[in-house]
Formats: structure tokens, C-alpha cells, sequence
């Protein structure tokens, strides 16, 4: 008797994923043939949890999925999943959830009690074009490690034409979409942390974060970073067409910075001021309560099998995430990559210092309040200070009802 | 006399219903029956979890009340359709009264104005995003040639929403062609002979004679921008996602995120209620009241 | 001597031409765009020379991203069933309403109409609630089934019905029709312009229709090209033009060229349809 | 085989009276015509007979049987509309056998009798065509094919000839007319044309204000008419109404031949050269006629004279007329019988 | 004051020639009618009159001036459309003042103008209503007046009263020969009924597959048809054409008073009780009148004869008709004149 679980999983970087996982379905269920796994393409990721929780809300959710780390909170307001912890019995089991690296499991626990399973993570980075650190009499091989260097450098890089009009910025950190999660990538250079671990607290008022903001509002002003919000999905197109020697952007888009920046080009870990530091980001393993414990038994065992080294290593390659255990990085194919192509270790390196993901309950909303301030404060209709007191006051609000 | 005539009736009236059945089944099914729990649910609190929904009386319309963001939302939305409505059915018009005449290469422009109906908006979006990308963006090409500053289109707050308004009049115009051209196929020929015997001038005979016999038709396609006018966002999501800072936040995007991000279904219900009864409204209004006046045969 | 064919009262000017023509031009952009990006490489998705090299290469990565072959095959599925079942049923109710007088027909006809304004997007939880009560979760069914009754087609269809000439019924009457035959052999035939128009409207918004199919579907099996299509817009590694435009020109090809084909055709029968 | 009968038929629509107190007898295998202004009831008198409309009261008899609550296809009627009512998608093969398919008649027999129909009208060459490839008169020999293929032994038409013009109405009322005879149909055909009535009809019933103002064959209508209505309906130029006053017509010291308080007299029946003085007010030519309008004192009288005769407006003439010619009515309308 | 002139006129549609070598003199203030069968070219010249289409060679004068390529407005001329063409979104006033308001003349003139109109043809009572609230009687006055207002001294009239029923129609005519008169319009006016052609002209132009067969008065072309084709097109019933064969009526011993390939006899000079033997194939009763279809030989001969007649198909009569009413035609259907 076989038990057949059904996985949502969201595609948020090109390239032909969805066969990856086919591949790892059918080996999966080669190695384990009590258990069918039913793989089932769900969009992005905003469309895999509104198709998830559709189906939670009408009953009939899927046995697992892969979902937003920050969407945990909401998760579990939802009573949509259980716990890992209640599968990990074996000391296997608890060798396996302590293979994750600490950065990612933030993201992953609250409470005491792990909720999601470390998959296809990510962090933010800093793309360089060494050509242009070249020409602009920079070292190359000597990314900026402050923010005060980053302005030096970003100041260096930025050409204007013969009418003063700027053809090539100094630095990009893109502003639409997500803003919060490259907000964090000054805040905790800041040494500033946004929420507590439980979810129920937000710092948005805190100086230091608003000192990144006002860092982040007078690049625009130095004119070294364009002006206003800045497109998420154009950033990298403007990194290859040249318009932008350095930007901020998932370690999601090195395959595709790889493929087509026509130009040596080189990645660095996000610089800071007080410290350094970035969020990391991406998505986890989730088990759904609306199904049968036999169903979430082979789910567990799926996702464990799923997140072992090599095969962690394998999905790092063919997508450029983050694996997610050190060991990943120890397999031979992994290692034998790392050395032909170092800039795909950066993100690693950058994990010791980096930061959980901005979520809290009711995330979306208070992520919304967030974003609308930094928006705010970038084109220039309120000052960083008041945008961030302002979504602080909008957070507490929301959050009342969770203390 | 009534008897007779009270037998046929109710015959007729009994196949009338059979006829109408299935459609209505489907209706209520799909349309009605979610429409009005949706009712319903707007009086509860949004169930979570293990929480159930509780009565809460008018407590999520006050909530909808002291939201800045459904405010700016209807704002933008009034401005949005403010614009769009006009202009799409304005260019619909002129397009129309050109493609009707003999005008060099009438199939090409035909199928030119035509083309976004057909088009996928979800993708057809990520085009235009690169029409207004700065600096490379085919707008900044042609601006940049013409020598005029370098603009982010979408990431200023004063031309996010006109972008926007933009890209929907450039799907909607060519759509209500098609009803304008259809209209203007039916008028009688010889009103423009008459008028020509006259001396009017095409903009005299325009104004005085084809749009005032346009007239049904500019209330149906009105009817129909008007509704999209709310139901248009799909380019919302791929071009701004409603930023920066909600300035180009319309209703149903706002809805959207309501009840499909914040999953806070009881005040998105509060807010669908408040959006289908303008809109019934509207409709209703032209296809009962409306209809009546002006209509001339 | 030199005449024009009709003197100068209904010609449109110079003026007219270049405008529309500059219309049009503005109005094919994206679509020319579309076919500049999706027949050349990459870099050169933003740039415009002559000399650029041609490739099918952006097409056989759309091609492979997804399996689309079966996915045409169930689009096509899809909106020829949603046609036929949304004209069989428009009809019949089409006809009611034109037709006959009976207590309760303006209420059932604002019950119609209020369809138009109900977006089924925000319907969504609770149609997904009804479909797995059915059990039709994950069918092409279950996809149609929310759009079957179109209150579109219903008042198009009767308004095309009202202008049918009564005596072409009272002749059909008198011949003997019952009313389903007169329905089937005098009305049906002679709205077919109206037909043929709301079947582009439908078939268009069908084909294109994104997020309803998205949720109520699992498998590739019941899955609709726009779902494929979404694979493209990785959120995050940002737009990849050339590959949007090869997988959107694609996807939406039958469509165009059917366009293209029968326009004639198409926008003659909006024409007859005199929809007003 | 199929007369018909109305019976005390009223028809009303809310507080409007159409038809009142209809009393009609229809001989089986006569060509009745209902005849009458626009409005007079004319359709309404048919479409209760077809069973389009229900009569608010009386009933319906066709061959004695009451049909009066049957629907149109049980009544064993054909009909042929006033547009003609054709479908224009169908061929006029199809056209024609429409009843047939529909009653899911053999294909061998409706085959045979589509052929004998087109045979006998004339449309054998025109089956595939579509109605709108048709001249009027095609279209109308078709609507005419498409009631006969039935079989039905009552035919009624409405107003079939109106939208064709002069030449073609005169030969398909000939065609028309000798058809009836050949196939010995009983036809009731509406017209607002008295001179069609008149050349085609067995009974002329003229209607007026949804009541018979006269049922009579032609040459009797024309001879007597009841009233002053069917007077002057009846003729073209119509029949001259002098107003008598004193025995006199009014404004003049001509007499009239007896006392009534109108005098008719019908242009052709008045003669130039008499003793009656009148001035020529205006002259129309029609080729084989010159109808003249004169002036007897207060009143007018047209006269229907040889297009040959050349007479401008102005002229004084003499004018007479026979007393048999002479119709008198009386201040009702009703005729005076001698 | 205002002739109009067609000189070597010629339209072609592509291949399809629709005017041919047109040569037409219109005198100022007269009453012109284009008759002819469907087709022929009449609307065709009409609208190259009025600048609705352009003539592909040949010129049009009006008062003298060359008008061939101006367009419609600056050629002084009105124009009454066959459906009228009343825009039905307007009043009955704002339709007959249309004209003006396009050429902004003064308030006070327009309304002055329009008072004068509307009070000429009785539609003082009915300006605010909207066309779809009038009869076609009605109507038609109001085109008439939209065309009449703008004082233009050419009134050009395309099948006019086509839309109307029979009594309508009579007495619209005379009414607008009576306007015509009384305004010293130039009118030309399109009609295929030769009757209403008849009625009304001072000239008939007899157009036949786009080319002029004859223009002459009526009374000309009644008494002098120049070919078999106007022979025939005129007259109701029109003119009996008998084939001649050796000097006889064909299939007879019957001579003919000239060697000739026609005699063409019209009905009403046929009398009863002559010399000729014939036999009366079928009869229509028109009231003042009775139709008799008789043969000769192997020829039809239709006899006009008093209504009061009474002779039923199948009986023998004989006929006559006087020397002076027989046409001769050849081969050609060319007129033999004496
Ligand atoms: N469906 C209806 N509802 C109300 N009144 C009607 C209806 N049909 C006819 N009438 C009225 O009944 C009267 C007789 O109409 P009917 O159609 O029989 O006239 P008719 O003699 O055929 O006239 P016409 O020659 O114009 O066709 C008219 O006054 C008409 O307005
Ligand atoms: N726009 C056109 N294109 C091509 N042929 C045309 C056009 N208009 C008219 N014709 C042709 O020119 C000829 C004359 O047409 P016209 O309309 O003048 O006829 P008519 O005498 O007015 O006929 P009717 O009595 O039917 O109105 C016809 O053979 C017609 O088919
Ligand atoms: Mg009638
Ligand atoms: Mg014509």
C-alpha cells in the first residue's frame, strides 16, 4: 500500500526547475516505493501559498510545500502546519536538523519548535563589474567593505555624459517588491536587528535603522544610485547592460549573472558599518496538519532525503541558491565548483554574519508597512526618520492583537 | 378573456424557466451563492486557525473606514478609472470613425488596434515594464534621442499610476473599437449624404449627428469600462505591485493583498461588498434607467 | 481628367492617415517588440540594430522550460469546451428572455447582469470550496465551470434575438416548430455573426486566463498554457526578455495567426453583429 | 373542405379595442380579401385566424371545428407574410420544405414535393439561391411555395404584394389569383389596395375601426356601397362626395335627383358636355386618363376623362352625370336605397 | 435662374458602366422625373448632380456654372433622399433647420425661416416631435421642408414616395407639384412608377441601362413612344405589342394598316365591337374599369373596357381600334413614324 503525498513547490529562478524536481521525485520514490510523491508546480511563491492555503481553508491541503521562510508566522496562525520536531526521533533525525546552517534555521523556529526545513535558500550579495571598478581606477579584486568605501567607490563609477546625464551609477540596491529585505542588508551592517524572534516586535524607530535609511537615501542624493524605487526584475538587465557597476541582489541570480554578464565580473559580501551582515532569504519545507499522520511520516522522510548533502549540493549548482548544510559544501562536486567558480562561495562565507529574514505574525502586513515607508522615504515624500516611525506605529497595530 | 390568456402565460412561463435554468444554476452556483456568503462573512471576523469566525457587526466596514490605504486606493482608483474610461473609449471612438472610412491600409490598422485584446496581460506587462525601464527602456531610447532628462517611470510616485493608465488604455481601446465600428456599420449612409448636401463639416456631422447616435453604444462600452475600470490589475502585479508607497495601489489590488497576502478574509469580503454594490449599481443603472432614454427607435 | 473616385465630403484627410498610422504603430509596439526580442539573442533584447544575428534559440528554452505540447492540447480542450457548453446555455437562456414574457423576467435578468460586475477572482476560496466539495479538483472541468453561464454571451445573444424579426418566428410557428426547433433552425443560424464574435472575446479571455486555472489545478494533465508561461517570470532573477517574449509569442501564436487569418471574417461579424 | 368562420371574434389589448364583434363567413375555396385602412384590424383579424393571437372572445372555425385555442401548427393553416417572412440563412430549397423537416416528413416525399411546388412557380432553376439573391417577386413566389408545400387546403396572406412595385404586383395578383383557382385553396388575404381587392377577391370584407363595415363580392361593393366609408375606399380616383344642402349641392342651385344629405357619384361616370357648369381647378395626366378637379359651388368633383382631352386648370366646362350613376347617403353615412 | 446641364456624362464602377454618354438639358423652374427600371442609372445620375459622386467624364452645369467637381454644399443644391434620411436623434425642427445651423445663420432668420417652412407644409404642430413619432407622410414633409428651407432653387428627389402607401402617395403628389410650382423650383425627381412620372413632370427623362432612351413631356412620350421599350414602360396596363409577320398580326390573317415588326396598340384605344376576333383568355375587375387578356393569333391583347362590363374568360369578342392608334415599330424596337 503505497502513500501518496502531494508537494507545491514555487519556481522563482529561471531555468528548466521543474524537471530538477521531477528527478528528485522519481529517484526519491525509486528509493522509497511505499511512498508517491506528486510534485506539483505552484507558481511564484506568492501564488504557491494563496494555492495552499486556498486548499487548507477548503480542506484539502497539500501533504507538504515549499513556501516563504517568512511565511511562518502566518503558518502558523493559519494552524495550517505542525512542527518538525514532532517526526525527528532518531538521532539521525537530530543530527540531520542540526545540519542546517544557524542562519537559516532563524527563519525556521520560533517558539522553541522548528516549523520548516531549510531548501532552496538565498541571501543578498553584491555584484561588481570589474571592469568598470578598472576603469574607474578601483582595484578589482578590492570590493568596498564599507558603507563608507561603497560610497567612495559608487561615487568613482558613476559617469554622466557630455549633457550631465548619468549613463553608468555607481551602485543599485533595488527598491520594488521587497524593499524590507534589502533594507536589512544595511540594518544589520547597522548592527540593527527589526523584530524579535517570536514576531511580536518590530524596531523600525530604532537610530540605527534609521541612519540606514538616511545612507540608503543619500546615495540617491550623491547621485550615485539612481533616483526613486528602484525595478527588483530589471536590476540585473541593468547590471549587464552596464547602466549599474554594482548591485544588491539575491546569490539566486549568479547562474544568470554568470550566463550573461558579458564582462569579468565579481561578488562580494555585502559591506557594512557598524558590521557586516545580510538577511538571508528563500524558501522551506513545510508540513501540512490537513493530512494523514502516514502521509506527513513519508513527507518528513522526503524532505530528509531531499535535503541531504549531495543532493542539496546538486540544487545549489543547477540554481545558484545557497545549499543548505556545511556538509553540502564538503561533497566533491560541490567543492570541485566552488574552486572552478569562487564567487559562488561568497554566500556561504556570508552566512556566519548573516541574519534571519524580516517576519513576523501577520507578516505580510506589517512587511507591507515596511515597505511603504522605505518607498516613502526613497522617493522623497517623507524623511527617514518620520517614514520609520510611521510603520512603526503601524506594525504596533497590527501587532497588538498578537502580544 | 384572462383565462384564456392566464393558461398560455403560465405555460409560457414554465418553458421560459426551463430555459433559463441552467444558466441560473451555474449563476447562483459560482456567482451568487460566494457573493453572498462573501455578504455574510463581512459581518464576521476572519477565522484563524483555531480562532472561529465570531460576529462583529459593522466592525470590519470601520476597520475599511480608518484604512489610509483603501482611501489612497479609491483615490487612485477614481483617478485610474477617471482616466482610463475617457481616454480608452475616446481613442475607441476615434479609431472607429477611422477603420470605418477609407483610410489607406484599413486591414493593417484593424488588426493593429486589435492586437492587445489578444495578448496575454500578464506577459504583454513585462514588455512594457521594459518600455519604462529608465535609461535602456524604449521610452528613455526615444527620450534620451530627443535629448529630454533621464526618468524612473514607475519608481516616482507622480507617474507611477499614469504609467499604469497608460498600459490599460492601450489594452482596452481596440476592444471597444470593435463596438463603436459594429455601430457605426448600422448607421444609415445617406445621414452623411444629407449632411454633406448641407455643408456640414465632418466634425459638425460628428458632434451634431454620429455621436448622439452613438449614444447606446457609448453606454454599453462605458458600462464596460467602467467595470473595468475596477477590474483591471493584472498589470498592477508585474509592473509596480501597487508601490511606490501605494501610489498606484487600485482597488482590487488592495482587495488582492487584503485577502490573498494578509489573508484577512473578513475585511476583504468587507471591501468585495463595498466594490460589487457600486458596480451593480452602475450596471443596473444603465441597463434599466439609462437604456430607457436613449435609445431612439 | 484626373478625378477621385468620391469627392472629398466622407475621404478622410492626409492628416487622418498619418495619425492612425501612427496609432497603429504605437498600438503594435509591444507585439513588434515581442517579435524583435524573441528571434535574437539576449543582449540584444534591448538594443535595436539591423545587423543583429537571428536565433530559435530563446524558443526551444521556452519550449523545453515546461511541457507544453500538453499544455496546448488541454488549452485547446479547455476553451472549446468552455465555448460550446457557455453558447449552448447563453443561448437557451438568450432566448428565454427574448422571447417570451414571464413573471420574474427582470429580476432574473439583473440576476444575469450582476455577473458582469462580480470578478470571479475574488470568488476564488469559495469556488475552490464548491470544486472540492464536487470532487472536480484538478479537472479541466473545474476550470470551465465558474464561466459556463456567461452573462456576457446572455445579453449579447438576446439582444441579438430582439432584433430578429418576429415574423421569421411567427413563419416558424406556423410551419409547425416547436419552440426548441425554431430556436435551433431560425435563431442560432442567424446570430451567427454575434456567435462567432463572442467566441474571439471568450476564446481570448480564456486562453489568457491565468490565476483561476493556477489554483484549481495540479497536475500537468489539467493545466493551461498561461500556468507554463508563468514559469518565466522568476521573480528572482528578474525579467528575462528574451525568453517572456519567445514563451508569450508561443503561447499566444494560434491566437494571432487565427487573428490574422480569419480578421476579415472576425471583425465582419462584429460588424453584422451590429452589437450596440 | 375548409371554410371558416369567425364568430363574435373581439380582441383587445388592455383598454384598446382592436377587433369588436367580428361575424365572418368564409366559403370554402373562395379568395376572401380583408380590406381597410392601416389600423383597421386587418392583420389582427388574421393572426387570430392563424392562431398568432388569441381572440379575446368569440371563436374560430375552420371547417367547423373550433380551433379557437389551438396553436398555429394544428390548425392546418399556411401563411405567407407581408415581408414574406423568408430565412434568409436557408436556401430556397430549404426555405420551402422548412414545415416539412420540421414535421420530419420522409425525405423521399418532401424531395417530391418540394420538386412539384418549384415545378408549378417557376423556381425549379432557383433552389440553392439564398432570398437575398432574389428579385420580389422570386421572394414572394417562394413564401408562396413554402405555404403550398404544406398542403394545407387555407392559405392566408398579409398584404403579400405591398413591397413589390407596380408591373410586378400586377402579374403575381393574376398569378396569385389563378393559383387559388387551380389548387381551389381558400385564401384570406389582407391588403390595404382596393384596386387589389378588387381584381383578386371572390368577398371583399372592408374593414373600419375593428368592425365590418362591408362584406360583399367586388362588382357589389363597387356598385353599393353601404356607407360613405366604403364609398370613398373603394375607386381610385375615389368616389366624388358632394354635400347636399336643400336638395341642392351645397354652394350651387344645382339640383340632385333626390334628397339625401350626401351625394356620390364616381369620376368615370361623369361626362364632359352635360348641364352642369363647374370650373377645372387642376388637371393631372396619367397617359390613357386625365383626371380633372373641378369646382361645383362649395364642392369638389373629380373627373376621369380620355388622356387624349386637353383641358388646362381654369377652364370652364359642362359636366354630366346618369341618375343610376347617382349613390345617395345619408347624414350617418348609411346608404339611401332607392 | 437655375438650369442644370449634363454634358457627355458617363459613370463607370470599375468595369460596370452605369451612365453612358448622358446628355440632358433641365430648364430652370421645371419639373424633371428620371424614370426607368431598377438599376438603370437614375440614383446615379441624381447624385452626380448633387456631388455625392463624381461623374468619371463629362460635366455638370448648373445656371451655367461648371459644378463637376465642387462638392455637394457649394452646388446650391436641396435633396430629398429616398428613406428621407431625417436624422432620428433630432426634432422635426432641428431637422428642418439643420441646414442653417451648419451655415450659422442668425437665430432670428433660422427661426423666422423656419415658421415660414413648417407653416407651408402643415408641420407647424409637430416640430418638437422626433421622426419615429410620425407617419411617413409626415415625414416625408419634414425632408421636403429640410430640403426647401435652405431656399436653394434646385430640389433634387430621389423615389420620394416609395415608402408610402397608395392614397398617401396620390395625394403627396400633388402637393409637391403644387410647392414646386408655387416656389419656381427646378426639381429633378427619380421614380420608377411611370404613373407618378406621368402625373407630375413637365419633361420625363426615360433612362434604360444607363443610357437616356427618351426625355420629352408626357403627353410625348405617351402619344409618341420612340422605341418599344418606352412603349411599353409606359401606360398601365402598357402598351399591347403585337409581332407582325408579312403585314399580319402573327399567327392571324389579321392585316396590320403598315407593313411594320411591331404594332403596338395601347389598351384603351381598343374598343369593343369591331372586326377583330379575339377571344378573352382571362378578366380582372378593377371597379371603374375591366381588364380583358385576350389572344390574336398567336399575340395577347389587353383591352381596357368599362367596369360595369360583365364578359368572363373564355367568351368571343371583337375588337377595334382606330389607324391613328397604332404604333409602328422595327426590328430595332425603333419608332417607324409615318
Ligand atoms: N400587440 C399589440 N398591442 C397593442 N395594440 C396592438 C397590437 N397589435 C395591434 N394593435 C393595435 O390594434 C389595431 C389593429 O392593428 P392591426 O395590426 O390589425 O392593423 P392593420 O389593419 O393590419 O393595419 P396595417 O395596415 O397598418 O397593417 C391597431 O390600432 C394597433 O395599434
Ligand atoms: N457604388 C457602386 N459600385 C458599383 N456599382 C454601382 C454602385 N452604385 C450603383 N452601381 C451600379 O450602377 C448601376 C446603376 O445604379 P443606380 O443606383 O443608379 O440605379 P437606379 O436606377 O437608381 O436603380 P433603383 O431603382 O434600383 O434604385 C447599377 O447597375 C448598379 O449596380
Ligand atoms: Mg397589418
Ligand atoms: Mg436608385
Amino acid at each position: 500500500q503505497t502513500t501518496e503525498i502531494s508537494f507545491f513547490y514555487p519556481v522563482a529562478v529561471g531555468g528548466p526547475i521543474a524537471k530538477a524536481i521531477d528527478g528528485f521525485a522519481t529517484d526519491f520514490m525509486k528509493a522509497n516505493p511505499g511512498i508517491k510523491v506528486n510534485p506539483i508546480y505552484a507558481g511564484t511563491y506568492q501564488e504557491t501559498i494563496v494555492k495552499a492555503l486556498t486548499a487548507h481553508k477548503s480542506g484539502t491541503p497539500p501533504v507538504t510545500s515549499v513556501l516563504l521562510s517568512t511565511d511562518m508566522f502566518t503558518l502558523i496562525d493559519e494552524d495550517a502546519i505542525v512542527p518538525i520536531d514532532n517526526f525527528v526521533k532518531t538521532a539521525d533525525d537530530k543530527a540531520w536538523l542540526g545540519s542546517f546552517y544557524k542562519a537559516f534555521m532563524m527563519n525556521s523556529q520560533t517558539g522553541g519548535k522548528t516549523w520548516g526545513v531549510p531548501f532552496q535558500r538565498s541571501t543578498v550579495v553584491m555584484y561588481y563589474n570589474k571592469e568598470a571598478f578598472k576603469e574607474a581606477g578601483l582595484d578589482a579584486n578590492k570590493p568596498p567593505a564599507t558603507w563608507a568605501e561603497m560610497k567612495d567607490a559608487a561615487a568613482k563609477l558613476t559617469k554622466k555624459d557630455a549633457s550631465g546625464k548619468v549613463t553608468q551609477w555607481g551602485v543599485q540596491i533595488p527598491s520594488s517588491g521587497f524593499p524590507y529585505w534589502l533594507f536589512q542588508t544595511l540594518t544589520t551592517g547597522n548592527d540593527a536587528i527589526l523584530m524579535n524572534d517570536a514576531g511580536t516586535q518590530v524596531k523600525f524607530d530604532d537610530p540605527k535603522v534609521i541612519e540606514a535609511l538616511q545612507y540608503w537615501v543619500d546615495l540617491g542624493k550623491a547621485g550615485v544610485h539612481p533616483p526613486g524605487v528602484v525595478e527588483w526584475g530589471t536590476t540585473p538587465k541593468d547590471f549587464f547592460e552596464k547602466k549599474v557597476a554594482m548591485m544588491f541582489t539575491t546569490t539566486g541570480n549568479l547562474t544568470n549573472v554568470k550566463a550573461n554578464a558579458k564582462f569579468d565580473f565579481g561578488v562580494a559580501m555585502i559591506p557594512g558599518n557598524k558590521r557586516k551582515g545580510s538577511p538571508t532569504g528563500g524558501g522551506n519545507f513545510y508540513i501540512f496538519k490537513k493530512s494523514t499522520p502516514a502521509q506527513q511520516e513519508a513527507a518528513f522522510k522526503f524532505i530528509k532525503w531531499i535535503t541531504q548533502p549531495e543532493r542539496a549540493a546538486e540544487w545549489s549548482m543547477d540554481t545558484g541558491y545557497v545549499a543548505v548544510s556545511e556538509k553540502a559544501y564538503g561533497t566533491d562536486a560541490l567543492r570541485k565548483y566552488g574552486r572552478d567558480f569562487p564567487p559562488a562561495l561568497v554566500a556561504r562565507d556570508q552566512l556566519p554574519v548573516s541574519v534571519a529574514e524580516f517576519s513576523t505574525h501577520d507578516n505580510q502586513r506589517v512587511t507591507k508597512a515596511l515597505n511603504d515607508g522605505l518607498q516613502a522615504a526613497l522617493t522623497g515624500t517623507k524623511s527617514p526618520a518620520q517614514a520609520m516611525k510611521d510603520a512603526q506605529a503601524e506594525a504596533d497595530r497590527i501587532l497588538r492583537a498578537y502580544k | 378573456m384572462s383565462a384564456r390568456a392566464a393558461g398560455h402565460q403560465s405555460h409560457a412561463s414554465i418553458h421560459a424557466w426551463l430555459l433559463l435554468l441552467p444558466a441560473l444554476v451555474l449563476l447562483v452556483a459560482f456567482t451568487h451563492w460566494p457573493a453572498v456568503s462573501t455578504f455574510v462573512d463581512s459581518f464576521y471576523s476572519t477565522p484563524k486557525g483555531s480562532r472561529a469566525a465570531v460576529w462583529v457587526g459593522l466592525e470590519n466596514y470601520r476597520a475599511m473606514n480608518d484604512d489610509p490605504v483603501f482611501w489612497k486606493a479609491v483615490r487612485n482608483n477614481l483617478w485610474f478609472a477617471g482616466a482610463t474610461i475617457p481616454l480608452s473609449i475616446g481613442l475607441a471612438l476615434v479609431m472607429a470613425l477611422w477603420v470605418n472610412e477609407r483610410i489607406a491600409g484599413r486591414a493593417f490598422l484593424r488588426m493593429a488596434y486589435f492586437t492587445p485584446t489578444v495578448l496575454p496581460m500578464i506577459a504583454v506587462a513585462n514588455i512594457w515594464l521594459f518600455f519604462y525601464t529608465p535609461q535602456y527602456g524604449l521610452l528613455e531610447q526615444v527620450t534620451g534621442a530627443l535629448g529630454l532628462p533621464s526618468h524612473n517611470w514607475f519608481g516616482d510616485q507622480s507617474t507611477a499610476l499614469a504609467c499604469i493608465t497608460l498600459v490599460a488604455v492601450w489594452k482596452e481601446a481596440g476592444f471597444f473599437m470593435i463596438f463603436y465600428v459594429a455601430a457605426l456599420q448600422t448607421l444609415n449612409p445617406s445621414l452623411r449624404e444629407a449632411a454633406a448636401i448641407e455643408g456640414a463639416s465632418r466634425w459638425y456631422f460628428f458632434r451634431r449627428v454620429q455621436w448622439p447616435l452613438l449614444m447606446p453604444t457609448t453606454l454599453f462600452v462605458l458600462v464596460n469600462a467602467v467595470i473595468n475600470g475596477f477590474r483591471m490589475v493584472d498589470h498592477v502585479f508585474v509592473l509596480t505591485r501597487g508601490g511606490p508607497d501605494n501610489a498606484s495601489t487600485l482597488l482590487l489590488y488592495h482587495l488582492y493583498e487584503v485577502g490573498f497576502k494578509f489573508w484577512d478574509t473578513a475585511y476583504a469580503s468587507a471591501i468585495t461588498v463595498v466594490l460589487v454594490v457600486v458596480l451593480a449599481s452602475v450596471a443596473l443603472f444603465q441597463f434599466f434607467v439609462l437604456d430607457k432614454r436613449v435609445h431612439y427607435k | 481628367m484626373d478625378r477621385a473616385q468620391r469627392l472629398a465630403y466622407n475621404q478622410p484627410t492626409w492628416l487622418d492617415t498619418v495619425a492612425a498610422w501612427l496609432l497603429a504603430l504605437l498600438w503594435i509596439l509591444p507585439l513588434a517588440y515581442a517579435v524583435w526580442t524573441a528571434f535574437h539573442p539576449t543582449e540584444y533584447s534591448t538594443r535595436f540594430t539591423l545587423l543583429a544575428p537571428l536565433t530559435l534559440d530563446n524558443f526551444s528554452r521556452a519550449w523545453e522550460a515546461a511541457p507544453f505540447a500538453r499544455y496546448f492540447l488541454n488549452t485547446a480542450l479547455l476553451v472549446a469546451m468552455i465555448l460550446a457548453v457557455q453558447l449552448v446555455l447563453a443561448t437557451l437562456a438568450a432566448y428565454a428572455f427574448a422571447r417570451y414574457e414571464f413573471r420574474g423576467k427582470n429580476v432574473a435578468f439583473a440576476l444575469v447582469l450582476v455577473q458582469l460586475m462580480i470578478m470571479p477572482d475574488i470568488l476564488l476560496v469559495e469556488n475552490y470550496k464548491t470544486m472540492s466539495q464536487l470532487g472536480l479538483v484538478d479537472t479541466l472541468v473545474a476550470i470551465g465551470l465558474p464561466y459556463f453561464a456567461s452573462a456576457f454571451a446572455i445579453f449579447l445573444l438576446r439582444q441579438t434575438f430582439l432584433g430578429i424579426p418576429k415574423e421569421l418566428d411567427e413563419a416558424a410557428r406556423v410551419e409547425g416548430a416547436t419552440a426548441m426547433q425554431t430556436l435551433w433552425r431560425v435563431y442560432v443560424p442567424l446570430a451567427r455573426p454575434v456567435y462567432t464574435a463572442f467566441a474571439l472575446v471568450s476564446v481570448s479571455f480564456h486562453w489568457n486566463n491565468f490565476l483561476w486555472p493556477l489554483i484549481v489545478t495540479n497536475s500537468v494533465k489539467a493545466r493551461p498554457l498561461t500556468v507554463g508561461l508563468q514559469v518565466f517570470s522568476s521573480v528572482d532573477q528578474g525579467v528575462d526578455w528574451s525568453i517572456i517574449t519567445a514563451a508569450t509569442l508561443m503561447t499566444s501564436a494560434p491566437l494571432l495567426i487565427g487573428f490574422l487569418l480569419f480578421q476579415r471574417q472576425f471583425v465582419q461579424s462584429f460588424m453584422r453583429a451590429g452589437i450596440k | 373542405m375548409s371554410s371558416i368562420q369567425l364568430v363574435d371574434v373581439a380582441k383587445r389589448w388592455g383598454t384598446t379595442t382592436a377587433l369588436d364583434d367580428i361575424q365572418l363567413n368564409i366559403a370554402s375555396g373562395s379568395f376572401c380579401v380583408l380590406l381597410g385602412p392601416s389600423g383597421c384590424g386587418k392583420s389582427t383579424t388574421l393572426r387570430i385566424i392563424a392562431g398568432l393571437e388569441t381572440a379575446s372572445a368569440g371563436q374560430v372555425l375552420i371547417d367547423g371545428r373550433d380551433v379557437t385555442l389551438l396553436p398555429p401548427a394544428q390548425r392546418g393553416v399556411a401563411m405567407v407574410f407581408q415581408n414574406y417572412a423568408l430565412f434568409p440563412h436557408l436556401s430556397v430549397a430549404d426555405n420551402i420544405v422548412f414545415g416539412l423537416s420540421v414535421r420530419k416528413l420522409p425525405a423521399a416525399e418532401s424531395a417530391k414535393r418540394l420538386a412539384e411546388t418549384a415545378e408549378l412557380l417557376g423556381l425549379s432553376a432557383l433552389l440553392d439561391r439564398k432570398p437575398s439573391q432574389l428579385s420580389g417577386g422570386q421572394q414572394q413566389r417562394v413564401a408562396l411555395a413554402r405555404a403550398l408545400v404544406a398542403q394545407a387546403k387555407v392559405c392566408l396572406m398579409d398584404e403579400p404584394l405591398s413591397n413589390l412595385d407596380a408591373q410586378l404586383r400586377q402579374e403575381m395578383r393574376t398569378e396569385l389569383r389563378q393559383l387559388q383557382q387551380r389548387l381551389g385553396l381558400t385564401v384570406v388575404y389582407v391588403t390595404h389596395d382596393q384596386a387589389e381587392a378588387m381584381s383578386m377577391a371572390d368577398q371583399v370584407v372592408l374593414l373600419n375601426k375593428g368592425r365590418i363595415e362591408q362584406a360583399a363580392t367586388p362588382r357589389d361593393l363597387y356598385a353599393h356601397p353601404a356607407t360613405t366609408f366604403a364609398a370613398a375606399f373603394i375607386g381610385t380616383p375615389s368616389m366624388n362626395l358632394l354635400r347636399l344642402d336643400g336638395g341642392r349641392i351645397a354652394g350651387s342651385d344645382i339640383p340632385a335627383s333626390r334628397d339625401a344629405h350626401w351625394l356620390g357619384v364616381r369620376p368615370e361616370s361623369v361626362a364632359l358636355g352635360g348641364r352642369v357648369p363647374a370650373t377645372v381647378r387642376s388637371v393631372e395626366y396619367l397617359g390613357a386618363d386625365l383626371i380633372l378637379h373641378c369646382g361645383i359651388g362649395s364642392e369638389m368633383l373629380t373627373v376621369r376623362t380620355g388622356g387624349q382631352a386637353d383641358l388646362a386648370a381654369g377652364s370652364a366646362v359642362l359636366l354630366e352625370w346618369a341618375d343610376a350613376a347617382a349613390h345617395h347617403f345619408d347624414s350617418q353615412g348609411q346608404r339611401l336605397h332607392p
